[in-house]
């Protein structure tokens, strides 16, 4: 196995998938002559042309329109937000054209699109450039939502998604494109709609997606070696479809269970999730789900403040010790 | 004015793309006007005897734009629309009955009852919809032309909009990508007048028309007026060839003028927004239907009887379609949570991984 | 009291604001000369003129935009969207710009801007213009979120509403517009943040919010008449502020709870009131709680359908007896 | 070409908003631009020692814009921007020491260390930010103008944005309805040739200019050079009168160039997308500090002693803005939650019922 770059690892899912299919187009802001703003596109606009590798006006709602238009014809785009944040602006697009022309259409229409790039906070950017949209999304039937934590899953996972016929919404991270990770050479792909057990354990589940997954780990950690707390790690990977049945066989071996993610709390995956397991596993539970989110204000500027809005291992800690 | 506009209409009839059509296109032609006014005037019917819910946007007055368009097309060519839009819908060539079934909401409807009157859809026809949302398939209708220039297809999409809709943002985003990438796309805007209850001059500052404010964009555009279906032809012909052998887009403004409000529930628009003399004036004098008719008559492609007759067969084809709508099955409680999902229809693989929907 | 319908009492209440407040302006499609697509602003331009009461372009984003940037100024406008739904154009300027600026301004900008319309299913007109955004707006900090059901509510919530200086979206809905209710002659304001206790009962607290707290109501007598079972309905009228204390009051006394919404279920309020209530009463709970949502499925069309796929009275009784 | 050009400097020294200039003000309005250079030049320095996180959009080659354009507001005009905001921000008097500690992220900021670099806000001083999201600012201009004529002042709001930002739906929406209600705004194109890595030719199709967009909407626009910031001032009196006098907007593209990368990430601004000759052309033969400096020089305005003197000046408030900044406290902890909403922070009777943070 090879040890690389989660940005190469999605560049090489690009590749391996332009080179299979002629329909797959990778569309966005500065993604073609400029490498892409975070080079996840690197190299990719020289191997694949112009043709295939497209740069886009500052036009959300206009290209990620045009890009379900041409879904609907057979085109395999993939679509970059320099920002999960500017979805704002082409929400209208999202929402309605790519999750509803199918059940308006009565199924006569298919919209197999990705729309792909950074959502996270964490980087000093500020609110307007920090936001988590994957709860809104996975509210939306007709949107699948996807949230790679690791170089291996975001290759395996983007394969999948831009194979799938549905709308993908693949959420990656700044913070996370410079993370290395062992991806097979071989090629390989990851389901949609499979959690991942990141690390077994029996004495409670910390369930997390993205970043948060890996917040989760080093939690894992702290507990085992300072507290002989034993904890299991299921990372969600993807969040519409959802694996309930991997999240409800590992809180039924522990009994309790801690939701961590970088969303703001209201509403969040960790409310869904919490709601469903206190409803399918009541009586398996010995203490209620907790939930750990971002600090509940827009995010903040100033970069020592927001290292505290977003969950830290030690505040996952202090949560998983008030229930064990 | 009578005369130059008579002028006008002979001049259109000479243009190449109208000089050529047999009587039989001609009499084509007027029979699909007549078509969608009969369905259109059915449908009311139906909506006021409370067989079908939500909007009812009906396109009587319109009927040359969407036909006028539509006859144009090659195999390649598409077309998208906005809400009002049974029109297209007939004029692609779909079927009555389907158009009807789908304002009842029963299963027979194109779009399973699922879409209701704003979201008729005939991908097999290539007409993508019947969309909600104001100028909301404006970037869709590029992504249909970009669709057909990557895949080497010498083809064009038209799409259908409003006069409210053009100050909606994406449009002009739209229209940038269109003039920067060289997609074939083809803006139609019907300019009727009024976006609901607000006239043009209150919704839009211009300087001769809505659609020069392509201009600043570089890209060709035109104004043209919908009561001759030759001019309307004569235009967009250009607007095809554009696109076709340039694959340069084009925004084309028709004006044109709806008989019945915005929508059914529509009270204020005769004597509130807009008076009665005006909807009258447009009746007698710049119907599509009526005009087009006179001119079969006058040159003689067209007796009276031919004509009844092909108003009776659409009057019948469209009650027929109200019977078979009536008689048509709603759709089954199981059919809620179908066509969400290509892969779960299917029951692919990806289809039955994870739990897609979450009714606990 | 007089008894007047819902679109009535907030037309009222506009025009008691617009008396009171020369900065109070309406704006929206339709709004003055049509007297609004559904009559809630009816003959107020009549009464306060082009300036105070103003018809807009198609242009959620545009308009909505100005008048946030009005409002920071100390314009205090009261902004229609035809349909909640067209927020999605809006999107960015809502959750960006009204949501954030005072927090990006470190406390120096305030949004006094209400943005209303109605935000239902439930009318066949499809999927694009049936969406709940309730659970979105309410996870974003910054926001207030306000959804009346009766004719009181709607009016005493919008004066406070309007009085207030943060930026409040207030969902009506059109099946309500219509609907009559005892309304006070006199003044009188609701402040946002409380929730209205709309029936005594004592064996399981049924909460909700919007129009679905009425179907709980019919809910609740048909369970009183037919199963001697006697519910409370707790009706939140604003998700947030969000009113906790009322919810964990009536669960600490009924024991058991049922949540009931017209959002989608994924991430809806259900799932935040669900995860709240297992987290700060799980001792007090008898059962799991459950929720009842709309339908997991884009807005269908027909008729027919759309009445199933929103909840339903015998819906909430059957859920009610699967835990009573 | 250069000596056209200077005569065309000369002109604009003698329209009536230049030739009234004291050499006070001449000198005052060297020393804005003078200052912002500074400022930027140093927290780049800073930027580069790790005092700071996130983007750093600098402003350097485009001082002329922002202090030309703001040496002209009244007390009733105001002005709002984009991210790239230290430049405007400094024009409209906020201090060197504020804007440095919001860089830092420090309580002291004029932000509180919450907004960052993107976003700087002083509404005493007319300030309205600051934003992020490219052209999300332009509606909120717009609002800005409208809460002006609402309130009967006679004032404008000019409004920033970039050559890129044109592209972006919201824009044009707004342009219609400043025309439609006769808005006193101003959109300001400062066109630096570049959005990120993309050239305007790339991203933009247009006929003469970017401005030239807006006649479709029949709105006044024109356009202008920033080298010479007298050019600048002219071009904007003109649409200020137009917002004053007569409450119409006005879209004024003024062609400026930076200096640095798109944000201090870029690494790609010299050698990638622009060659290094075309910046080093800029800087020799269009710097809008050098040119307007040689001019009080020749014209006997300013000695070359006064001009190291300001500048002197200058890069010392830069130093002691960077002392001060890294010398203040980081924000409280619990500050995260506040200036979330009013009536929390005022511990009204709203902001004390109910929950409004959800924290567990
Ligand atoms: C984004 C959005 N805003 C508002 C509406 C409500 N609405 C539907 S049609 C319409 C008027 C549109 O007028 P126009 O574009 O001229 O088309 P016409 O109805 O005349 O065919 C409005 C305001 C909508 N569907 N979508
Ligand atoms: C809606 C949106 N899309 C993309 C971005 C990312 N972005 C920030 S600045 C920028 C380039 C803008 O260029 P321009 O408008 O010319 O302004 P300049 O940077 O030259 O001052 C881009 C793409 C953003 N902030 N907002
Ligand atoms: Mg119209
Ligand atoms: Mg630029």
């Amino acid at each position: 196995m090879a040890l690389i770059e989660y940005r190469d690892a999605l560049n090489q899912a690009f590749a391996e998938e332009m080179e299979r299919d002629p329909n797959v187009v990778l569309m966005g802001e500065e993604v073609a002559e400029y490498d892409g703003a975070y080079k996840v596109t690197r190299g990719l606009w020289q191997r694949f042309g112009s043709k295939r590798v497209m740069d886009t006006p500052i036009s959300e709602a206009g290209f990620i329109g045009m890009g379900i238009g041409a879904s609907m014809l057979g085109i395999r785009p993939v679509m970059e937000l320099m920002f999960w944040s500017f979805a704002a602006v082409a929400w209208d697009q999202i929402i309605n054209n790519a999750a509803q022309v199918r059940y308006m259409s009565g199924g006569l229409i298919n919209c197999p699109i990705v729309i792909r790039g950074p959502a996270n906070g964490g980087t000093n950017v500020g609110a307007t450039h920090s936001h988590n949209h994957e709860n809104f999304l996975a509210n939306i039937p007709g949107l699948k939502v996807v949230c790679p934590a690791t170089a291996y899953d975001a290759k395996g996972l983007m394969k999948s998604a831009i194979r799938d016929n549905d709308p993908v919404m693949f959420m990656e991270n700044t913070l996370l494109y410079g993370e290395k990770g062992e991806v097979p050479e071989e090629e390989y792909l990851i389901p949609l709609g499979k959690a991942d057990v990141k690390r077994e354990g029996t004495d409670i589940s910390l369930i997390a997606h993205g970043r948060a997954a890996l917040t989760a780990l080093k939690a894992a950690e702290l507990l085992a070696a300072e507290h002989n707390i034993n904890a299991e790690v299921v990372d969600l990977r993807s969040i519409r479809p959802l694996d309930e049945e991997a999240i409800l066989a590992s809180v039924r071996k522990t009994h309790r269970a801690v939701y961590i993610e970088e969303n703001k709390p209201f509403c969040g995956v960790g409310a869904q999730i919490a709601s469903m397991l206190q409803e399918k596993a009541f009586d398996d539970l010995d203490a209620p789900v907790l939930r750990i989110s971002s600090m509940d204000a827009p995010a903040i500027y100033s970069p020592e403040l927001e290292k505290k809005q977003l969950p830290r291992p030690l505040d996952i800690v202090e949560k998983v010790l008030s229930i064990c | 004015m009578a005369s130059a506009a008579k002028a006008k209409q002979l001049d259109f009839a000479k243009t190449p793309i109208n000089s050529k059509l047999s009587a039989q296109q001609k009499v084509r032609l007027l029979t699909e006007m007549v078509r969608i006014r009969r369905f259109e005037t059915e449908s009311l019917r139906q909506y006021q005897a409370k067989k079908m819910g939500g909007f009812l946007h009906l396109y009587n007055g319109q009927e040359s734009v969407a036909v006028g368009c539509v006859s144009l097309m090659g195999d390649d060519d598409h077309v998208i629309t906005a809400y009002r839009d049974h029109g297209h819908a007939l004029a692609v060539g779909m079927t009555m009955n389907e158009c009807m079934a789908e304002l009842f909401g029963k299963v027979t409807g194109c779009s399973k009852g699922k879409g209701g009157s704003m979201h008729f859809f005939a991908p097999d026809k290539n007409y993508w919809g019947g969309h909600g949302i104001v100028a909301g398939q404006t970037p869709l209708g590029l992504g249909l032309a970009f669709a057909l220039k990557y895949k080497g297809v010498k083809g064009a999409a038209m799409c259908f909009m409003g006069d409210g809709a053009v100050n909606q943002g994406c449009f002009y985003e739209s229209l940038n990508m269109a003039a920067l990438f060289d997609i074939p796309v083809i803006y139609i805007i019907e300019n009727n007048g009024y976006s609901m209850g607000t006239s043009l001059a209150r919704s839009s500052s211009f300087k001769s028309c809505l659609a020069e404010r392509a201009e600043g964009f570089n890209i060709a555009w035109g104004q043209c007026n919908g009561t001759d279906i030759y001019e309307v032809r004569a235009n967009v012909q250009t607007a095809i060839e554009r696109a076709h052998n340039e694959s340069k887009p084009t925004v084309l403004e028709i004006a044109t003028y709806r008989y019945y409000g915005h929508s059914v529930a529509d009270a204020k628009h005769t004597g509130g927004y807009r008076q009665k003399e005006e909807i009258e004036n447009y009746k007698q004098n710049h119907d599509p239907i009526q005009i087009f008719k006179r001119r079969l008559l006058e040159e003689g492609t067209l007796t009276e009887e031919q004509y009844e007759q092909l108003d009776e067969a659409a009057k019948a084809e469209a009650a027929t379609a109200a019977q078979f709508a009536d008689e048509s099955p709603i759709p089954s409680e199981e059919s809620i949570t179908q066509d969400v999902y290509f892969e779960v229809d299917r029951q692919t693989e990806a289809g039955r991984t994870g739990k897609h929907f979450f009714n606990s």
